[in-house]
């Protein structure tokens, strides 16, 4: 097992997954006995092209990412997207359904000649690379990056669990949030989080995306049970799910919300 | 050297976000002195839009990963505000716990992620491990340390989940609280290691006037959950009067909104700071005696308007963060059961402004929440935007003493500059 | 039943022999037990694992003593997924962890003075190659023996110097290849291993068959083989389901609430039909 | 009858001031886990300052198996040694628990999981827990939840594999001794006084009262599942019902009696040390019943939701001799769309199978 370079990169983000690398603490003498990092901005003023591996975070949203992020690809032997922005499009794609003309009228009153220029819509890595492996969540879990790296130096694929966040919620007794009435998407969120969310009083937002047989037509049913509309399942669903592709999926088994 | 020397560093690093610094400097003088702000904005106001306001908290975290504590607190606030929510008295000492985390934790990473390197002449952290491995270690120790104080409050740093309108999600059990208060316990010698550390390093000086701000507590706390603004040119505002005080406007060359003093005194070019040297300014004399003790040790002046001061300034207030967290530990352990959620008094809506000291300074979140029960309208100034214009001014200042030396160390030297204002590009983008 | 534990053994890989682009062939020293001998037969499984990446079923494919030196037995695994690419890359001299052998034993008195017929396809020799062995092995107990292999490509065909040593034994064993698809050199069969039956010349009448390849090989070999007479308590097949104890505690393995782990993974035809969902 | 036989075996007072004797005592020698309140539910938890048993709790929404067998559990880890190999090693026993406050379809599920681990497949570590556990069991009056189906699934007056079993009459709570180790204990905190006439009376007089509380749903007993599930195995009523199922997997896992789990590995990133556990799974669950390469060979929603019914109902009584559901209303409750296991049984038992009880 050589030592593999690994590059970090970020685009359209808060950079809390690099955060979560950076958070690694404990871990972090062995990640870098682990691995040899030439670029990784954030923290280290280095910067080579010699990486194998690119850890990429962020939406593409600008057309500059575009052509950057396929420079990456044709580099990296292995690219994984870290997180919902670089997976799903995440918070970022809320804006999709907006003309870029209103929401710079929103924040910049109408100007950003010079500014600033972005693409209709924020959308994830894959919409423009191949990407390999895909560590969901907003923010990533740092377990499970560390696994990752563990598996892809040990020469092998990480793996991303196939079911619903409901598993890990039930599996650490946390009373469930929807039986009282709360929006909780678990039922059809992709696990991995060790359902942190409902365990601290907020429902499950799905920032992972769906789990492997995700069923919309039930969840709608799930929040009518718990008296609440259809369409707020719906609207959940937009908060990281709303890029094109990934809305399709929900789009048609549930009403959409008023007004969005 | 020769008369022309221009100096662009494309995507800083060990800054938090994309920016580029571009200097053309002609005959000896400094022609162009930028930070350019290259990042493209997601629009958070928008993001937020429309969203039913139990939302806002978790949205708004998300602009940025650093201080995302600091960003549901003021979200948190300007909902409560909106709804005519008063906190009580313990669940504002749980969200100042889980502030004063965040403050650790942003302050340790930039000083011993971002700045050590620069103080002890290494490229990054990394190879500090091997010349400076105790530095490092209690580094990696405290900042495990902060990461705890937040996971127990809010289930993690990055993106809080605890976070809503007069109640929280979570209230620490017993033993969690026990298990911070050893550990904050044992950090003590941690804590005091990076004062001595930092307490031997000299910085260069910058001297231009500027006002600083910070919103300054009306019970006699050093400033960290928010409260009228207070500047060092003796002005004041309440909360939701920050505009009074505050002006966002565009340049061309940044995607961030800039911030200068309102009204006609923003004129003239002048220019505001925010952050721990402004804190430090406003309310010196109510920091920890512990934190008072190390700024003493550090000779930092009140008076002091250098920028690279605000790296002794970190110093101190993370004595000041780590004193506070132990504070409010013991608080919280003396009366550990959840309080009571406060319902809205005004659940149809209406204005409201929610400002927190975020680590890097002060972050207004001002929002309107209509009878819907959605965000109709949201704004938030942000601490880097704040502080840009005056960061520019002080590299125009710096720039003209650097001219006889070479290009790299030029180079350096402006980027360490703008590493001391400790910069976050995507939160003053949004 | 006792109790078996899920702690396996380090065991010595002897050799690996890689057989096309993706299957290995391993020959492995035995795990050292302490009270019984490491005995496997026919159709049992071991679990195999590697620290910290997982552990999974795979089918003994030659035993013990079985034309192989006593003390060591052989495995070929196929590289799909997180543990077995790391599995095909291990060395002679490196170590793999195993446990068992698991599964049901098969009583081989009941195939005595049969006729045997053996279909392997793809990966389905692995397992059906220790049954080859044994009949080999005891010739004379067994009337005409009739193995039939299907691979995707000539590439593909597993054990191909023994397979090549079988069919030299002429009328001791008939046996016949074929693949989907091949490029030029190759001189024998094209099409599914089912064909094969076409004008299939040995004897079905007491013989026991033993099937193992993917699934849709199972359905038409299946309905030949019953159409040609044989007699389906006769007709022995090998599932596959996810195992993750290998003794019938972790339920992965549930068909019809059987655990396959320890019922099968070998059952007759006969058994099966009775199970929903099993084949 | 049986309540004839109640007052026949040994019957002592026991003062519910006691209660804190009694915890005291077993904490000598045991982990000791109640219901405990937490926020608006209850569920199992270590009783003690500041973790008050709460007798009087309706359910739990992790049943006690998680003491047996837990949620996810270690079950040995690697040490690489000098010469790169590695060794494997167990860990400790942990202390011996004891469960006070057992309903009777928590004991039924205990007792299934042992019928489970003495088949063929057998856990040493599980039964070893269970044999060296201490369990008081205590009488429900109504049922927990709306859900419950305890009377139907003769659940509701399960006493085994309890020492202690308990009818709670306020001020006092009457016990009967099941175990030697019942007596001892109980004699180490009370003077082993007999229920006085009118307790009798007033016991009689509850379980009287409590036969009424329990409605019956079912109109057939529980043995009768088998030959309907049989019968139904090709109704609509799976699909129709499945199509409302998320797939979320909770039925699985609330459930008294589901024995499943899966394998994992995790180690440290210098290859040094690693762990293998397992953790609780269930045929609802996706990727349950996939093999490599992704083919699932229970791959609709209807088929893995009519596994999990048919092993509870056909199954396991075949198997292990005793009906896999206890009828304590779990997987009901929470069910985020209430597919109810209850009106399933219902269905196909309503008279021969298919449809017949829609
Ligand atoms: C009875 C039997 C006999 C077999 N015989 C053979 C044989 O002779 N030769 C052969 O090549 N194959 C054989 N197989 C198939 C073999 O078992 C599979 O190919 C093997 O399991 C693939 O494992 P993998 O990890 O490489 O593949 P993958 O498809 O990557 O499997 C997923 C892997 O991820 C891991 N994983 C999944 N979920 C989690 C989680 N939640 N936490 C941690 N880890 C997780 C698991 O360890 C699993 O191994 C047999 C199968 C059976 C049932
Ligand atoms: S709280 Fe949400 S994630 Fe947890 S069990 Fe309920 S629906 Fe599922
Ligand atoms: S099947 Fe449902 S009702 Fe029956 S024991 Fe399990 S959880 Fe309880
Ligand atoms: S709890 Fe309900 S929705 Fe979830 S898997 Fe079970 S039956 Fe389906």
């Amino acid at each position: 097992m050589t030592r593999p370079k690994v590059a970090f990169f970020s685009f359209g983000s808060c950079e809390g997954c690099q955060l979560q690398v950076l958070s690694a603490e404990d871990a972090l003498p062995d990640l870098l006995r682990a691995v040899e990092i030439v670029n990784f901005r954030e923290a280290v003023d280095e910067r080579r092209d010699d990486y194998e591996v690119a850890f990429v975070e962020g939406s593409l949203v600008r057309p500059a990412d575009v052509e950057q992020v396929q420079g990456i690809r044709k580099r990296a032997r292995i690219l994984v997207a870290l997180g919902a922005c670089a997976c799903l499009g995440g918070v970022n794609a809320i804006r999709n359904r907006r003309s870029v003309a209103e929401l710079a009228r929103e924040v910049y009153g109408g100007r950003r000649d010079g500014v600033f220029t972005t693409l209709p819509d924020a959308s994830p890595l894959s919409s423009a690379v191949l990407v390999d492996y895909e560590l969901r969540g907003c923010p990533i879990d740092r377990d499970e990056f560390l696994e990752a790296v563990r598996s892809l130096a040990a020469g092998t694929v990480p793996v991303t669990p196939a079911y619903a966040v409901c598993v890990e919620c039930t599996l650490r007794g946390t009373a469930c949030l929807l039986e009282r009435g709360v929006p909780c998407l678990g039922g059809v969120a992709r696990a991995g989080c060790g359902a942190v969310c409902p365990a601290y009083g907020a429902p499950c937002e799905a920032c992972r995306g769906c789990h492997d047989v995700p069923n919309f037509e039930a969840l709608g049913e799930a929040f009518a049970r718990h008296g609440m509309a259809r369409a707020v399942a719906a609207e959940k669903l937009q908060l990281f799910n709303n890029y094109r592709e990934v809305r399709e999926t929900w789009e048609r088994a549930l009403p959409s919300p008023s007004g969005t | 050297m020769g008369a022309r020397a221009s100096v662009t560093v494309r995507h800083l690093t060990r800054i938090e976000g994309h920016g580029n610094l571009v200097v053309e400097i002609e005959d000896g003088a400094v022609r162009r002195c930028d930070l350019e702000v290259v990042e493209s904005p997601r629009f958070f106001e928008v993001l937020l839009k429309d969203r039913p306001w139990d939302e806002a908290p978790r949205i708004a975290c998300r602009i940025c990963g650093i201080c995302s504590v600091a960003h549901a607190t003021a979200s948190v606030q300007a909902v409560e505000a909106a709804l005519g929510v008063v906190p009580g008295p313990r669940l504002r000492a749980l969200r100042r716990l889980n502030l004063a985390g965040e403050w650790l934790q942003s302050h340790v990473l930039h000083l011993g992620f971002l700045m050590a390197p620069d103080a002890f002449g290494a490229p990054s952290i990394v190879p500090l491990a091997g010349s400076h491995p105790d530095l490092v270690k209690r580094v990696l120790r405290l900042k495990r340390l902060a990461n705890e104080i937040c996971r127990t409050v809010s289930g993690r740093h990055v993106m809080p989940v605890s976070y809503h309108a007069g109640w929280s999600g979570y209230w620490p059990q017993v033993a969690e609280l026990e298990a911070l208060q050893a550990g904050l316990a044992a950090a003590r010698a941690d804590v005091a290691a990076f004062v001595a550390a930092f307490g031997a390093l000299a910085w260069p000086a910058v001297e231009r006037a500027t006002e600083q701000v910070a919103a300054v507590e009306d019970d006699g706390a050093y400033p960290m959950m928010g409260g009228p603004l207070r500047t060092t040119a003796g002005r004041a505002a309440a909360p939701s009067a920050y505009r009074e005080l505050l002006e966002e406007y565009l340049v061309e060359h940044s995607a961030s909104k800039h911030v200068r003093p309102a009204g006609e005194r923003g004129g003239g070019g002048a220019t505001i700071r925010v952050g721990a040297l402004a804190r430090y300014a406003l309310a010196h004399d109510r920091l920890h005696p512990d934190a008072a003790a190390a700024a003493r040790r550090l000779g930092l002046d009140p008076a002091t308007t250098n920028p690279f001061d605000a790296v002794p300034a970190q110093v101190v207030e993370l004595v000041h963060a780590h004193a506070e967290a132990e504070r409010l530990v013991t608080a919280l352990l003396a009366d550990p059961a959840p309080e009571a959620p406060v319902p809205p008094r005004r659940p149809q809506g209406g204005e409201g402004v929610g400002i927190v000291e975020a680590p890097r300074g002060t972050l207004i979140h001002d929002y309107r929440i209509g009878p819907d029960g959605r965000v109709a309208r949201a704004n938030c100034v942000i601490p880097t935007s704040q502080n840009l214009a005056s960061l520019e001014a002080d590299l125009r200042v710096f720039a003209p003493t650097l001219l006889d030396r070479p290009a790299a160390e030029i180079t350096h030297a402006l980027e360490m500059l703008v590493r001391a204002y400790d910069p976050c590009i995507s939160c003053a983008v949004h | 039943m006792p109790q078996v534990s899920m702690i396996p053994a380090p065991c010595r890989v002897l050799e690996a022999l890689p057989q096309n682009a993706h299957d290995v062939r391993f020959v492995v020293e035995a795990p050292p037990l302490p009270a019984a001998a490491f005995a496997p037969e026919p159709g049992q499984f071991v679990m195999a694992s590697l620290p910290g990446i997982g552990e999974a079923p795979f089918c003994v494919s030659a035993l013990p003593g079985e034309g192989t030196a006593p003390g060591t037995f052989e495995l070929l695994i196929r590289r799909t997924g997180r543990l077995t690419n790391l599995l095909t890359r291990l060395r002679p001299g490196e170590t793999m962890y195993v446990r068992g052998p698991y599964g049901r034993r098969v009583d081989w008195e009941r195939f005595e003075g049969a006729s045997l017929i053996v279909m392997a396809g793809g990966l389905g020799l692995a397992p059906l190659r220790a049954f080859v062995r044994r009949a080999l092995l005891r010739r004379d107990a067994f009337r005409r023996i009739d193995v039939m292999v299907g691979a995707r490509s000539p590439d593909e065909l597993l054990f191909k110097d023994e397979l090549a040593a079988w069919k030299a034994r002429r009328d001791d064993v008939h046996v016949r290849l074929i693949v989907d698809a091949a490029r030029e050199g190759w001189g024998g069969r094209i099409g599914v291993i089912t064909t094969l039956l076409d004008n299939f010349e040995g004897e079905v009448d007491g013989s026991h068959a033993f099937l193992c390849g993917p699934p849709v090989m199972y359905r038409h070999c299946l309905k030949r083989l019953l159409a040609l007479g044989l007699y389906e308590g006769h007709l022995w097949l090998t599932l596959e389901r996810r195992m993750r104890c290998g003794i019938g505690l972790c339920g992965n393995c549930q068909v019809s609430g059987h655990y396959l782990c320890q019922e099968g993974p070998l059952f007759s035809y006969r058994e099966l039909r009775q199970l929903r969902e099993a084949v | 009858m049986r309540r004839q036989k109640a007052m026949d075996q040994e019957v002592y007072r026991f003062p519910r001031s006691r209660l804190g004797a009694l915890i005291e005592r077993l904490a000598r020698d045991y982990r000791v886990v109640g219901p405990v309140r937490r926020g608006a539910e209850h569920a199992w938890a270590d009783v003690g300052p500041g973790a008050e048993l709460a007798l009087d709790y309706p359910t739990t929404m992790l049943p006690p198996r998680q003491f047996f067998a837990p949620p996810r559990e270690l079950l040995f880890r690697f040490r690489r040694g000098a010469d790169g190999r590695y060794t494997c090693h167990e860990p400790e026993a942990e202390r011996p628990v004891a469960l006070l406050g057992v309903h009777g379809c928590d004991l039924t599920g205990l007792r299934v999981l042992r019928s489970f681990h003495e088949s063929s497949c057998r856990d040493r570590v599980v039964t070893g827990r269970l044999d060296r556990a201490f369990i008081l069991g205590l009488a429900c009056w109504a049922p927990c939840t709306a859900e419950a189906f305890c009377r139907d699934m003769a659940s509701l007056e399960s006493e085994a594999p309890a020492a202690l079993y308990a009818w709670d009459l306020g001020d006092v709570l009457l016990v009967k001794v099941l175990t030697a180790r019942g007596r001892e204990v109980l004699q180490d905190v009370t003077a082993l006084e007999a229920a006085t006439s009118d307790e009798q009376v007033a016991l009689r007089h509850r379980l009287r009262v409590r036969h009424e509380a329990f409605p019956s749903h079912l109109r057939f007993p529980p043995d009768r599942l088998a030959v309907a599930l049989e019968a139904a195995a090709d109704d609509l009523l799976w699909e129709a019902t499945a199509d409302r199922c998320l797939s979320c997997g909770r039925c699985n896992l609330v459930c008294p009696t589901c024995t499943c789990f899966d394998v994992g590995d995790e180690g440290t990133l210098d290859g040094a040390a690693a762990v293998r556990f397992r953790r609780w799974t269930g045929c609802q669950v996706p990727g349950f019943s996939k093999v490599a390469g992704g083919r699932d060979f229970r791959p609709t929603r209807a088929q893995q939701l009519r596994y999990r019914v048919v092993r509870k109902g056909k199954y396991m009584p075949e198997r292990y001799g005793m009906v896999g559901c206890t009828g304590c209303g779990r997987c009901i409750a929470h069910c985020p769309t209430h597919i109810s296991i209850r009106e399933i049984f219902r269905q196909v038992g309503g008279g021969g199978g298919a449809g017949a009880a829609a």
